[in-house]
């Protein structure tokens, strides 16, 4: 089902909500991201170094996209084991709402928190352009402000982003509906053409099982401002920072 | 100081986007005989241990903590001094 | 090879050095300089680092307008933007280091070209790589081409920087001899833009950024140095790229700029520590004083003639204010940098290289750095060529679309999608106009301004008629600038030539900047900043000459700019020129 | 079908940044007692050749074309059937 957008001002009229942002060394999405978080919130997230001991009270947690530690020996898994990262799982796995952009679903899926591996795209070169998404499912605070099965427009940019996951994972995460979006055409169908780097089943993003961990390869931060061409990625700050009260 | 050296490589059944690709320019060039290839990682380190079980034992932890992605790799340690 | 080696003949010839230059060389020392002193020479007077075949000609471009706050001289150029905003631009070759090693050879010139610019305290936010090709049937040009653009893309993407745009050209001439030309485009206060003239005697003298190794040790001889059979010979001089670290120590300077602990700052380019050392003494009037023994080194036992030569990456050189180095060295620690104070400033006018505390060479540096040779080299005018007369073509489609297929099919003409569908041209969330248009539209974070980057030159123009060539790539930079609305401002430039110690491409030189100059006077479109390529020649063959031509203009408000798509059904076409 | 087991390595002085940065992630986690750490690659491929001597010498000459790139690295081949 649909659910209108929550408007700025029911936004700022609901019990005010929190977001941090965690800064990697290498991350180079982290400014970008927070533009967009503060669009949806009126207000500019907590901006938290890797080192932090501590990790402030937030509603939702960004892991930005970048090139933490310069995505050497493998995307993500330097970062994954940052002090801070022990306190991003602790608080997902009390609720926490865990947003993870490209090199943060790297980062992610190392640490644990979301299923599968995300490999060399099969054509073996960085890819950066806008991709078709299809929205697999809107009950989730990721999504709601999304049409079921809505295709949308999101770019992406990245040189491992091929999902990959065994059979019996991938049954288990198409079964348990823990696929977030896929890479589609403009009809919604999961082509290969529309595949820009050979995920699995044209997987572009997943849940974990509790549904508020989500990680996806595509920026929607980068599709969030009419002047830069789109406003599809707005949608998803707004259905967080929104539906959170 | 000892030397550990550890390969680490796709798991059986993982797809290798690489190796494919090395073959298939291995083909362009002309050598016909090359069959299939993987690709995978080979690193040395220093490693300072009292003697060789230790050093296995650190070092295979630290492929588990970081240096290799069991989800989809395999590792295999060797050490010399 | 140590210091006490006797500097004879063979060693002078080595280092690149005629013996005129290695006579004038004895009379700066007054004595016989040892082999650090000779490297140093030999890296200071290299053409690279002292333009002496093209300073007399550049000097004759315009490079003053109202709104320039700095021109060349300084690591990049600097203009006004309004609202005190200024831009800082330029564009660098890497291209004798890219046909040896394509990847590392244009990622480290995407490395190089950004330190010029966050050195003068801007934060880059936008690149551009102008490349030439030999023939893509060429053996060995698809691993070049494929090498180049992976470097490019693999840098600039890690360090998340957008790289906008380019031109990408395809020319027999460049089969021996690639052309690799990155620009930066930065954004600073324009009141804090930092300089490199050491100032203030006593004042520490710190390096910051990678370890040092034995990397590119005569690097800068290479780049002035024309190609022979043996190039591939050379290859373990090739320096390595690390984005990862130089996306900290850009964060890393930027946050220490934000107090005003540093007096002067210079990257560590060509020529590493030699060229920055002597840059900041002789800009500032002032001698240095430097502790080889200090300067952190990744590999054991490298000698003075090695730490002041090697071209090792992502290092920097400061002069703080004196009681500032522990607020700097927590800033860098932060960022997990390497941090130390290897020197002080003087008032000797002298470089004195001191290694556990004896003296490995001491030089003067005014007449070192001002006596380099300055060449009015020979030059022919390139003789006009005939007009070539084209049959007459029929006007009936059946001619013109095979023939438009065959030109939309050339290599020249193809699209570009696949190069910069490799690098990230959307990070930083302000590339309003993507790759694929006139020229590239980069809002100004937070505001509705926005500049307008390209590059630009036609080589065969240029090879054809040197001076209408030079002048049509600054027009076409210009055109390009007005298409999406931008009011020009200013050009870098990087002048890629082959052997100017030949007067037929000297003359090509010659004609390009007068070409150029004539140009940017007519536009009001001054230089602030370029490189010169020079030796750009395999086996006595030069490249086509290619002044290319990198142009910044400013948009008022972003919401009003022009792009190249066509809007809608019926909408009239209009031809605006001749 | 023969099995070629190459390592390429980088050529020593090279500047090798992710063997530093895996080194500082390495002590990062404690393993204080980890020292230099060099990153390389592995690759496995079969070959079709009558015997071992030219199966060595067609990857080696692989290996000058493609599998390394001896600007900045060693190679080293064992063959195996
Ligand atoms: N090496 C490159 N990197 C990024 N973009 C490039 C490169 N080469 C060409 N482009 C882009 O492709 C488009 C077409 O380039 P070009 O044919 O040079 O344009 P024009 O001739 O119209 O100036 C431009 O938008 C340009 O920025």
């Amino acid at each position: 089902m649909f659910q209108p957008l929550p408007t700025r001002s029911e936004i700022r009229e609901s019990k005010p909500v929190d977001a941090a942002v965690i800064v990697f060394p290498g991350s180079n999405c982290d400014r970008d991201v927070a533009v967009s978080v503060e669009a949806a919130l009126g207000r500019a997230p907590h901006m938290v170094w890797h080192r932090a001991d501590e990790l402030p009270k937030v509603d939702l947690i960004v892991l930005p996209g970048g090139f933490s530690y310069g995505d050497y020996l493998r995307s993500g898994a330097i970062a994954a084991n940052s002090p801070i990262m022990a306190q991003v799982k602790a608080a997902a796995a009390k609720g926490t709402r865990v947003l993870a952009i490209c090199n943060g679903f790297q980062i992610a899926i190392e640490a644990g928190l979301l299923p599968g591996a995300l490999m060399t795209n099969a054509g073996l070169k960085f890819v950066c352009r806008d991709v078709l998404l299809k929205v697999e499912r809107n009950d989730t605070p990721f999504t709601a402000g999304y049409e079921q099965g809505a295709v949308v427009r999101f770019p992406v940019a990245h040189h491992q982003g091929n999902y990959f996951a065994d059979d019996e994972t991938l049954a288990r995460i198409e079964g348990e509906g823990l696929v977030a979006f896929r890479y589609v055409d403009a009809g919604g169908n999961p082509t290969g053409a529309a595949n820009p780097n050979g995920s699995a089943r044209n997987i572009a993003g997943v849940y974990n099982e509790a549904r508020n961990v989500m990680g996806l390869m595509p920026h929607p931060e980068r599709l969030a401002d009419p002047a830069l061409g789109g406003t599809d990625g707005a949608r998803m700050f707004r259905s967080l920072l929104g539906g959170l009260s | 100081m000892m030397k550990a050296r550890v390969h680490v490589t796709l798991k059986p059944g993982v797809l290798d986007p690489q190796g494919k690709a090395i073959a298939n320019a291995l083909h362009g060039l002309g050598y016909a005989e090359a069959g299939e290839v993987r690709l995978g990682k080979y690193i040395e380190l220093d490693v300072d241990a009292a003697d060789a079980a230790t050093a296995r034992s650190r070092v295979a932890e630290m492929c588990e903590r970081l240096l290799a992605n069991t989800v989809v790799e395999n590792y295999a340690i060797e050490i010399a001094d | 090879m140590t210091a006490e080696t006797k500097i004879t003949p063979e060693i002078v010839a080595e280092h690149g050095l005629t013996r005129d230059e290695y006579k004038r060389i004895r009379q700066i020392m007054g004595r016989e300089p040892n082999l650090v002193e000779l490297g140093i020479f030999s890296a200071m007077w290299s053409e690279h680092c002292s333009y002496k075949s093209s300073k007399k000609w550049l000097k004759t471009l315009p490079t003053t307008a109202p709104w320039v706050i700095c021109g060349p001289g300084e690591n990049a150029g600097v203009v006004d933007i309004g609202d005190g905003q200024a831009i800082i631009f330029k564009m660098e070759s890497h291209n004798h280091p890219s046909y040896i090693e394509p990847y590392q050879g244009a990622a480290t010139g995407v490395g190089g070209i950004l330190r010029d610019v966050f050195t003068m305290g801007a934060r880059p936010i936008a690149m551009m790589n102008a490349l030439r090709f030999g023939d893509p049937s060429h053996p060995k040009m698809k691993h070049l081409i494929s090498g180049v653009v992976s470097g490019i893309g693999g840098y600039g993407n890690c360090v998340g920087v957008p790289t906008v745009g380019g031109e990408t050209d395809f020319h027999p001439a460049y089969n021996g001899n690639i052309l690799v030309n990155a620009m930066c485009v930065g954004l600073a206060d324009a009141d804090k833009i930092f300089y490199s003239a050491a100032a203030g005697i006593g004042n520490p003298v710190v390096y910051v950024g990678s370890k040092t190794g034995r990397d590119g040790i005569h690097g800068a001889s290479m780049a002035s140095a024309e190609f022979g059979e043996d190039a591939e010979q050379k290859r373990p001089t090739v320096q390595v790229g690390d984005p990862f670290t130089e996306k900290l120590l850009i964060e890393a300077c930027l946050e220490l700029m934000k107090s005003d602990a540093i007096v002067a700052i210079q990257d560590m380019g060509a020529a590493g520590l030699t060229s920055s050392s002597f840059e900041m003494a002789d800009k500032g009037d002032a001698g240095i004083e430097l502790w080889l023994d200090k300067v952190p080194t990744r590999e054991v036992g490298m000698t003075p003639y090695e730490l002041m030569l090697s071209e090792s990456q992502e290092r920097m050189l400061m002069v703080l204010k004196p009681g500032r180095e522990d607020e700097a060295r927590r800033v860098f620690e932060k960022w997990e940098l390497d941090f130390a104070v290897i020197g002080k400033v003087t008032d000797t006018g002298r470089m004195v290289l001191k290694f556990h505390d004896a003296v490995a060479g001491d030089l003067p540096i005014k007449p070192l750095a001002n006596g380099s040779p300055e060449y009015d080299r020979p030059w022919t005018p390139t003789p006009q060529r005939r007009p070539i007369v084209l049959p007459r073509g029929r006007d009936d489609l059946d001619a013109v679309l095979p023939t438009l297929e065959k030109l939309m099919g050339s290599p020249d003409l193809a699209s570009r999608r696949w190069i910069w569908e490799q690098y990230d041209h959307m990070v930083m969330g302000d590339t309003v106009g993507r790759p694929g248009g006139d020229a590239a539209v980069v809002r100004i974070h937070g505001t509705q301004k926005a500049v307008a980057i390209t590059t630009d030159v036609t080589p065969r123009y240029c090879y054809a008629d040197p001076y209408q060539g030079g002048r049509q790539a600054i027009a076409e930079t210009w055109r390009n600038l007005t298409a999406t609305g931008a009011k020009p401002l200013a050009i870098t430039d990087c002048l890629n030539f082959g052997n100017p110690e030949k007067p037929e491409i000297m003359g090509q030189l010659v004609g390009c900047i007068q070409g150029m100059a004539e140009a940017c006077r007519a536009l009001n479109f001054p230089v602030v900043s370029g490189n010169v390529s020079l030796y750009n020649e395999t086996q006595g063959t030069g490249i086509l000459p290619t002044p290319a031509i990198g142009g910044v203009g400013l948009i008022a408000d972003v919401s009003r700019r022009a792009d190249i798509a066509f809007k809608g059904r019926d909408h009239a076409i209009i031809v605006i020129g001749e």
